[in-house]
């Protein structure tokens, strides 16, 4: 429950990079805002049309959002804009808080040593950094005149208070990687971080991907919410917050940086998606964070309405136990896999904004997936033979979170044609994640008391790791089919160890075949992550994980 | 009239106290066991009986009962499992909201439905008659978030001539608050229509068959100052009774619209607080809402009292 | 008012004996009699027919019954199987469209009236048979027993049913309880329905309400010279009640059963649509709508109007049934 | 205080041929439509009021009575239509007016008063505004019209007007009420004033001071007046003329005293001779009844609309409808055989012989207290009472005297207060119903007066009686059905009433099957609540009949409790008169109908309009009741008593003193002053006029 507990897609953030990357490498998978589409035609055409395309379209895309910022050096200066968002599920905690109502708050105030760029992370609180030879020391350049809405000037005695804050909640991005008292802060602008372990991708760790890692005052004190104690660094100033209808901010008189054109940010929280589009189309918000495709029709038929679609490698996992119970048996598993028709759920449940998922969790969208590992499709008759030709009656665990109740539906009718009778189990959320899923606090991991077969959501990661490390992982801390196996084991270090794409990729050559045969889990489909805003504003940037960046939008 | 609000006051308290113990024994002793409510099926029995340690939830009854007994008095139901905050703290700007909310939809029925019952009743049997007793029944039939849905759909977006959301932002004017409350007020004014219309059609019938509307009419008075000095004040009695009992009804009615508008009222809030399985916010919530009814049926009386000098009488002894 | 001014005199039905004659046989006469009864019944149920009200109605539900009971069998498509192009506008094939994942929604629509005509009939007897025992308790004792069940009463008609409805479905799940206790009385009370917890939930909710309908009824009853006559020969309490006023208030009780039926598939329908009660894939009305009605703004309305008709369809049948049997009843 | 009156005066104009009638209702015809189908309820009604002429209407009910005079003011319910014929009042046609021509009619020439002034005014406005709403309507401005609410209620006689109009309805006792509800019918000066059963329900002390009122101020208006009562009583001592209606036929019209005295009708000969008059007692014969019941509405009648029930009638009356035969003097009869009316047969003389017999019970320093909102309220004090084997005891006093407490009393509803004892056959009784064996229980029944809510409406007659017998018998079923149809038997209910549910049977009968339930085991004593008053008259005299006769078979004794004093004097052997609980004199029914009574007795009898047509004394009392919680000061009876003696009777309990064996009187004064004082009065009342009461003011204490 206190990992999750929303209503948003990416329930489970817990963005971990650990894996050194090229700085080009990782803008491949950067997964940022922006691609603009003004209607559903020419987006479906774009998209859903041809993969590889879509993919270039998106990396391409970060300078989409680039351009909407140029654009909007034409703007007007005032106006507030009003942004439709996920009603936080807890308190505006940074160090603790877990969903994406709650980061899309955050990053208004606070800032990240790196920031989201156009096609990589960019210099934010950090103007440059550097390793050392083995990158197991890193030294942060900070940016100077930078004060705090409280009062004060930032420093490296900041950076090293939030860090230590951070490894002492376990933040599990940077767990193992720093200690307490990694940071040197001899110089006011300059941290200096010592690693425990050389690791070459340390900056993503501390970027916007790392949605706890915000910059927060040294005296701060965990636990304490940014309501209570409006401060940051960053462009806006929180006003009000009412943790039911809302949030106000303000233009920061204390901001170093160009000034935000804009006076006013207001947030409207919302439980409902539908609601959400609903109030775009109404004009009572301008900015929406996340919407469906099913529903938001009216939106990609808007001519004054804005798409931000881009790939992501948003998923969801249909676990099945192997340990015990009527998957036990990989044969029926794998029948799962084979009753299951994903270019039908592709094409139902998003219109073609997703791809189908060979059931493994290296996303199309990392440079290091080999698409090489043959496709499986969909065949019944093969299914119906690794059953014996025995029907089987199962109940399906899901919570009641976007698509996927009627992702339940539809394998039910799928799996029905197999002999797989499916019952499903629906709850909202908060009880499945209580009961169905992997418990809170799993006493002895691998996730004990998980149900035998069940779907769970899995946000964008800028990495496969967590996917990899918590949820297939011997004694993975979200491992829900309780899947343990050597041979993938040993993939997956040789895929952590691995330096460069070429050696990454023969890894997950080695992790998704492995996967593919053993089917721990089934997945079904990667989706796109959609936002987006009317055309009465510009320079709108986001992220996939809920970030709104508002500091270089105006209105039109 | 002063004791008599007393005494209604503390047959109230008595009612709230059975209130509390009815919620209490719903969410604490007929499932037996808290904490695996909360946790479910699958979760360890370690985890469950962690958390019913943490909770209370393994105390003896009594204690708990206790425990129940001081937050009805105190007013205090302690935290929210969820957000960890006080739960009045977190139910009275919801509470407040969708007072405001109700109270608009009453204001804006109000006249119109019993307009609509006293013309009925005057056209009794006729088509028009017909006509507004179906109708009345139509749209007391229809869910409140089906109306809300619709009216969200053509008002606010086919049209756009209100805001298709209810929740305004902080410091909107009152004219400005009414304009987005005006939907979801509208949806249930829907369903209170009929009810309203339906129950004073009936007791202006009775109002028109008694014998002091015989007099009048005798006296050679108009249909109309028949209606208004006769009929009205007769009639309007019993209706007020009717709705002042379906406050708790017409509750439900609000936590579907308060869905499809987002307005963060009282239902949204339960609405939440039910799929987290908060019980004190749960509990508290079934609390305020049997206040509510009790201060609302209690006003009824109140209001029949002054518009009928007998009902004061029966209401003295 | 006089009362030959009545609309119906009460010598109307009044069985004029003494014209008729010298008796002769007996079993003529008794023949005669029952003929008198069984046409005064039959008088009713004409009185009831030439209503239109009750006619559509009557004709109304008894649509939904045949959905209900014929289920799946008379859909024009599977409502749950039958996979077509998703929102699917309505025309040609599929007459009122498909839902988001491709089903018939007529077919489900006629399909979805199966779980509330089980749920709301089944809560409402209940809740009229315990209401009617309290009813009877509370009006004929008065007194203490009266203010103490009256008090309960109050406190369960101050309870939001669809809140309860949450909170009881939060704690107890849709699953059966744990409790064997509860699970044993649920298991007898619901007859098998799908959600005991819904139906209980409804049942216990209406029954302070039909308590207090029945208690008002029985309150007029009692202070009737027939219940002084029965006490003078020295029935039983349980007698007067269950024997001698019972059958008198049984005109106000069906009146409140069928109402009662009104409210609960109401109340089933809010609570569907709230999220809580039912499991996917049923097509009950109130899921379709809560699955469909944010869809609306994208102009997809037909999975959201059609089954919010069949609601109100349902609800307003059963309430003319209930009005004219009300209005049969005043004669 | 006290004067007299002649209840055939005064008797202005009989027939006023050359002035155009007030009131001319010609060949109306009303239907009401029943599930579609139009009934008939009056079948060409004719008749003429002249301007200050009182006509009164008689009938059973059902006769057509009320809607002619709901249709003389245009006030139909929903689903009657005036099919035929016109209603003129003052010339104008009142059926074909428009609704605003039918508003000024009602508003400045028509007005009504009708049965039940409690719920004849609106309950959430005061008085005062409805006064002054009739004044309003008038033009008046809203100061005239208050000063003429004033007036108004002067002018029938209410003390204190300022007062009254400041009160709810509520706060007004029912006398007050209609004095209110007339002073708002007189606001227009009326051409026309309809008065439908204006005093039924209430107490016949109040009935006298309401029917003194609009005969006094028949004097100083020129207003027709339409009455409708079913007591011929309040007919004969008010009206004029009188026209006896039957299934919406007027069957006879004429001089009210000439139909009384001499009828020319088959029905009106019948009904006057249902009742028990001139002192008619049971010991003298039985009543005359007429059989049958009404036609329903909307039969079809081709000959005359009595033929049914007509012991003269012949093929002729069958088939051709008679026709109006004038009989001169302004009389007429709807009768083919006017000629043979002497030859309807009064009833045989009564077998019903007086008893002397045992003490059955015996009732001794009976209270009954309720508790009332934290207030002792005394119902009964201190009865003392006996019932002999076979006998019937009288019950009277005005409502509120502890008649129904005492009979409930006695049968264990309520019980009394401790220290009271009960004894049935020697034996005592337990107080409470639910202590008392089964025996004590079979013991003592009760009739009910209103018979429909007496029977349970869900159960057939047999169930009813089967239960009865069973549970106070104790007989087996076969036993039990075997006696239910000798009970049935007895009580002439044919077999084929016991199928038969309750609302499928006309009143007389119900009555019967409640009589024949209270005497389902056998009972020492059956208590008689009123068993008649809501039973037409030709009914009530078969049930009286039916009661004695079954006293004579089964020497039942009868607790028999009414406010009709012709019905206690017919039927019991001993009158107990009550009064706040209290008895105020019991003796043998002679004796108190003789005299000399208690003053209290004396305004009871004198309050009673005659149907014969006798002067009588008027004795009128002030106010009602009082409160029994706060009973008056040694005489309970002395705020009203007309022969108060200052300084004793609000001093001191009155002693009882025996006037005669067995009939006592609780007064301060002797009784032989009491006759003395008693027929001085009666010697007046031949003298004084009427109007000399016009004076007398009457307070408005509330109840």
């Amino acid at each position: 429950m206190e990992d999750v507990g929303t209503e948003t897609s990416t329930g489970l953030i817990e963005t971990q990079l650990a894996t050194p990357l090229t700085r080009r490498d990782f803008a491949r998978r950067a997964a940022i805002a922006g691609l603009a589409v003004p209607t559903i035609g020419g987006f479906l055409a774009a998209c859903g049309g041809d993969d590889e395309d879509a993919d270039d379209d998106g990396g391409s895309s970060g300078t989409d959002a680039g351009t909407d910022t140029t654009a909007a050096g034409g703007g007007s200066e005032g106006g507030t804009i009003r942004v439709a968002t996920q009603k936080p599920a807890g308190a505006l905690d940074p160090v603790a808080m877990q969903d994406l109502g709650s980061y899309g708050m955050l990053v208004q105030s606070f800032e990240f040593l790196t920031t989201l760029g156009d096609d990589d992370i960019a210099p934010g609180l950090a103007t440059e950094w550097s390793p050392n030879e083995d990158g197991s020391v890193w030294t942060f350049k900070l940016r100077p005149g930078v004060t705090w809405q409280s009062g004060g000037d930032f420093t490296s005695a900041d950076v090293a208070a939030t860090m230590d804050r951070l490894v002492e909640a376990g933040n599990s991005a940077l767990k193992g990687v720093i200690e307490t008292g990694a940071v040197d802060t001899t110089d006011p602008l300059t941290a200096v971080f010592t690693l425990a372990a050389p690791n070459g991708n340390f900056p993503y760790l501390v970027s916007v991907f790392n949605a706890q890692a915000v910059i927060t005052k040294a005296d701060w004190t965990s636990g304490t919410t940014l309501d209570a104690k409006p401060d940051g660094t960053g462009p806006w100033k929180l006003e009000s917050y009412d943790p039911n209808t809302g949030a106000r901010f303000v233009k920061s008189d204390t901001y170093d940086g160009t000034p935000p054109k804009l006076d006013a940010v207001e947030f409207q929280f919302f439980t409902d998606l539908g609601t959400q589009v609903t109030a775009v189309q109404g004009g009572a918000v301008d900015v929406i964070t996340q919407f469906q495709v099913i529903g938001g029709d009216a939106l990609f038929n808007d001519p004054n309405f804005n798409v931000l679609g881009f790939r992501a490698a948003t998923h969801r996992q249909i676990w099945m136990r192997v340990d015990e119970g009527a998957f036990a048996d990989k044969a029926v598993r794998q029948a799962v896999a084979l009753a299951v028709d994903r270019d039908a759920l592709v094409e139902t449940l998003f219109r073609g904004q997703a791809e189908v998922g060979n059931d493994h969790v290296i996303a199309p969208i990392y440079p290091y997936f080999d698409s090489s590992v043959p496709q499986r499709t969909r065949d019944v008759e093969a299914a119906k033979e690794l059953l014996g030709g025995e029907t089987l009656d199962v109940v399906l665990h899901a919570g009641d979170l976007q698509e996927i109740p009627q992702l339940a539906e539809l394998l039910q009718v799928q799996l029905k044609e197999a002999g797989i009778n499916v019952e499903i189990a629906l709850e909202s959320l908060d009880t499945f994640y209580g009961a169905q899923w992997c418990p809170a606090e799993p006493a002895e991991p691998p996730c004990s008391g998980a149900a035998e077969f069940g779907i769970v959501d899995y946000g964008h990661r800028s990495t496969p790791d967590v996917y990899l490390n918590a949820a297939l992982s011997t004694n993975g801390i979200w491992n829900s089919s309780q899947y343990a196996s050597d041979d993938f084991m040993a993939a997956f270090t040789e895929f952590q160890a691995a330096i460069g794409v070429d050696a990454q990729k023969a890894a997950c050559t080695k992790i998704q075949t492995i996967l593919n045969e053993d089917v721990p889990v089934c997945l079904p489909y990667w989706y796109n992550y959609i936002s987006g805003h009317t055309k009465a504003f510009t320079g709108v940037r986001v992220s996939a994980l809920g970030q709104v960046f508002l500091d270089q939008a105006s209105a039109v | 009239m002063l004791p008599y609000i007393l005494r209604r006051l503390v047959l109230a308290l008595v009612t709230l106290w059975l209130l509390a113990t009815i919620v209490f024994l719903v969410a604490n002793v007929l499932p037996n066991d808290v904490g695996r409510t909360i946790l479910g099926p699958f979760a360890p029995q370690e985890t469950v009986d962690a958390l019913n340690a943490e909770l209370g939830t393994d105390d003896p009854m009594l204690a708990q009962y206790g425990r129940q007994m001081k937050a009805l008095v105190t007013f205090d139901y302690g935290d929210s499992y969820q957000s960890k905050r006080p739960v009045w703290g977190i139910l009275s700007g919801p509470l407040w909201r969708s007072a405001k909310l109700a109270f608009y939809a009453l204001v804006m029925t109000v006249p119109i439905a019993v307009a609509a019952g006293m013309f009925a009743a005057r056209k009794r049997d006729r088509l028009s008659d017909r006509t507004i007793v179906l109708a009345g029944l139509a749209s007391s039939s229809i869910p409140e978030f089906v109306t809300g849905s619709i009216l969200a759909v053509v008002f606010g977006v086919a049209f756009g001539w209100f805001p298709v959301l209810a929740s305004f932002p902080p410091g909107t004017s009152v004219v400005s608050q009414l304009r987005f409350l005006f939907l979801p007020a509208l949806s249930m004014s829907v369903v209170y229509f009929g009810y309203i219309a339906r129950m004073m059609r009936a007791s202006t019938i009775r109002a028109l068959e008694a014998d002091y509307t015989r007099t009048a009419v005798m006296k050679g008075l108009s249909q109309s100052q028949v209606m208004r000095t006769h009929v009205l004040r007769n009639a309007m009695g019993p209706t007020i009774s009717v709705i002042s009992v379906q406050v708790g009804y017409l509750f439900g009615g609000i936590i579907g619209v308060e869905k499809v508008f987002n307005y963060n009222g009282l239902g949204q809030t339960v609405l939440i607080a039910a799929k987290a399985k908060d019980l004190p916010l749960l509990q508290a919530s079934v609390v305020i809402i049997g206040i509510v009814y009790m201060l609302s049926t209690l006003l009824a009386d109140i209001v029949i009292a002054w518009l009928n000098p007998r009902a004061r009488l029966e209401l003295g002894s | 008012m006089d009362e030959e001014l009545v609309s119906t005199p009460g010598s109307d039905q009044v069985v004029d004996l003494s014209r008729s004659g010298p008796v002769t046989m007996q079993m003529t006469v008794l023949q005669q009699a029952a003929v008198e009864r069984k046409q005064a019944r039959r008088e009713r149920w004409q009185l009831l027919r030439r209503r239109p009200g009750f006619l559509i109605g009557a004709g109304i539900s008894l649509f939904w019954v045949v959905c209900a009971v014929l289920y799946d069998r008379i859909t024009p498509f599977d409502p749950f199987d039958d996979l077509s192009t998703p929102l699917a506008r309505p025309g040609g094939e599929h007459w009122f469209g498909t839902d988001q994942i491709g089903r018939d929604v007529l077919s489900r629509v006629m399909a979805g009236s199966r779980d509330v005509l089980v749920i709301a009939p089944i809560s409402a007897v209940i809740s009229v048979v315990t209401g009617t025992l309290l009813g009877l308790v509370m009006g004929y004792y008065r007194g203490l027993v009266d203010d103490v069940l009256s008090r309960i009463v109050e406190a369960f008609l101050a309870l939001p049913v669809v809140l309860v409805g949450l909170l009881a479905l939060v704690t107890f799940g849709s699953s059966e309880p744990e409790n064997g206790f509860l699970r044993w009385t649920l298991k007898i009370l619901t007859l098998g329905a799908s959600e005991p917890v819904v139906v209980i939930v409804v049942a216990v909710l209406f029954t302070p309400i039909v308590a207090r309908t029945v208690r008002a009824a029985v309150m007029a009853e009692r202070d009737l010279d027939y219940v002084t006559s029965a006490r003078l020969r020295g029935e039983t309490n349980l007698f007067i009640m269950t024997r001698e006023i019972l059958p008198n208030i049984v005109g106000p009780i069906v009146v409140e059963l069928t109402v009662r039926i009104g409210y609960a598939i109401f109340t089933v329908a809010t609570l569907s649509f709230l999220g809580v009660g039912v499991q996917p894939p049923s097509p009950d009305w109130g899921l379709i709508i809560s699955d469909h009605y944010s869809l609306m703004n994208g102009g997809i309305w037909w999975p959201t109007l059609f089954p919010a008709l069949a609601i109100a369809s349902l609800v307003i049948a059963v309430n003319l049934i209930a009005d004219s049997i009300q209005a049969v009843n005043d004669r | 205080m006290t004067d007299t009156h002649s209840p055939d005066e005064p008797r202005r104009s009989t027939v006023a041929t050359e002035v155009p009638p007030a009131l001319a209702v010609e060949d109306l015809e009303v239907a009401y439509v029943v599930r579609g189908i139009p009934r008939q309820v009056l079948r060409g009604v004719s008749f003429h009021v002249a301007p200050g002429e009182a006509y009164g209407l008689v009938g059973e009910s059902g006769c057509g009575k009320s809607t002619t005079a709901y249709s003389a003011l245009r006030y139909l319910p929903r689903n009657g239509r005036i099919t035929g014929g016109r209603v003129l009042v003052d010339g104008s046609d009142i059926t074909s007016m428009s609704d605003a021509e039918l508003r000024e009619f009602r508003a400045s020439k028509a007005s009504m008063v009708y049965q039940d002034p409690g719920s004849a005014l609106n309950p959430t406005i005061k008085v005062g505004p409805q006064v002054v709403e009739a004044f309003r309507i008038l033009g008046q401005s809203k100061t005239e019209a208050q000063t003429s609410a004033l007036h108004a209620l002067q002018r029938v006689r209410i003390a204190d007007p300022a007062r009254v109009l400041g009160r709810y309805p509520h706060q007004l006792s029912g006398g007050m009420l209609q004095r209110v509800v007339i002073a708002m019918a007189l606001a227009c000066n009326p051409r026309l004033l309809v008065l439908d059963e204006p005093t039924t329900g209430l107490d016949a002390t109040v009935e006298a001071e309401v029917l003194d009122l609009v005969r006094a101020l028949r004097t100083d208006t020129d207003s027709a007046i339409l009455l409708i009562a079913h007591n011929l009583g309040v007919i004969r001592s008010m009206c004029d003329r009188v026209g006896v209606m039957y299934a919406g036929t007027v069957v006879e019209e004429g001089d009210a005293s000439q139909i009384f005295d001499r009828p020319q009708h088959p029905y009106t000969v019948g009904l006057l001779r249902a009742l028990p008059r001139r002192g008619l007692r049971k010991t003298e014969r039985s009543l005359a009844t007429i059989p049958g019941a009404l036609p329903q509405i909307g039969a079809d009648l081709p000959g005359c609309v009595f033929v049914d029930r007509c012991e003269l009638a012949t093929h002729e009356c069958r088939t051709v409808p008679p026709p109006v035969v004038d009989l001169g003097d302004g009389r007429s009869s709807r009768c083919h055989h006017i000629d043979r009316i002497p030859e309807i047969r009064e009833p045989e003389a009564g077998a019903v012989v007086a008893s002397e017999g045992e003490t059955v019970l015996q009732i001794a320093g009976v209270s009954k207290t309720f508790r009332q909102s934290g207030h002792d309220v005394p119902a009964l004090v201190g009865v003392d009472l006996s019932l002999a084997d076979g006998e019937t005891l009288g019950l009277v006093g005005e409502s509120g005297s502890g008649k129904s407490t005492l009979a409930k009393a006695i049968l264990g509803i309520h019980a009394p207060d401790a220290g009271g004892e009960l004894t049935l056959d020697q034996r005592q009784l337990a107080t409470k119903i639910s202590k008392r064996s089964s025996d004590d229980k079979r013991a003592m029944q009760i009739v009910f007066q209103n018979p429909d809510s007496a029977l349970n409406s869900a159960w057939t007659v047999r169930k009813i009686l089967r239960r009865s017998v069973q549970k106070l018998t104790g007989l087996n079923q076969q036993a039990a059905d075997d006696r239910v149809a000798v009970l049935a038997d007895h009580l002439r209910l044919s077999p084929r009433h016991l199928d038969l549910k309750p609302s499928q049977l006309s009143g007389g009968l119900k009555q019967r099957v409640a009589i024949a339930r209270a005497f389902a085991g056998d009972p020492r004593i059956v208590v008689c609540d009123e068993p008649t008053s809501a039973l037409d008259v030709s009914v009530q005299a078969a049930i009286l009949n039916l009661l004695a006769e079954l006293q004579a078979e089964q020497r039942t004794s009868y607790v028999f409790i009414s406010h009709d004093l012709g019905v206690v004097r017919y039927l019991a052997d001993r009158i107990a008169v009550m009064y706040l609980g209290r008895i105020m004199e019991i003796g043998a029914t002679d004796d108190v109908f003789a005299g000399p009574h208690h003053p209290y007795t004396e305004a009871l009898l004198s309050a009673v309009p005659s149907v014969d047509g006798e002067p009588s004394t008027r004795i009128r009392l002030d106010g009602e009741i009082p409160s029994p919680a706060n009973p008056p000061s040694g005489c309970v009876f002395h705020p009203r008593c007309p022969r108060f003696i200052e300084g004793t009777c609000d001093r001191e309990e009155p002693p009882m003193v025996e006037v005669s064996l067995g009939h006592v009187i609780r007064c301060h004064i002797p009784p032989d002053e009491l006759r003395v004082l008693q027929a001085r009065t009666a010697a007046a009342a031949d003298a004084t006029e009427v109007d000399a009461v016009a004076d007398s003011v009457v307070s408005d204490e509330p109840r």
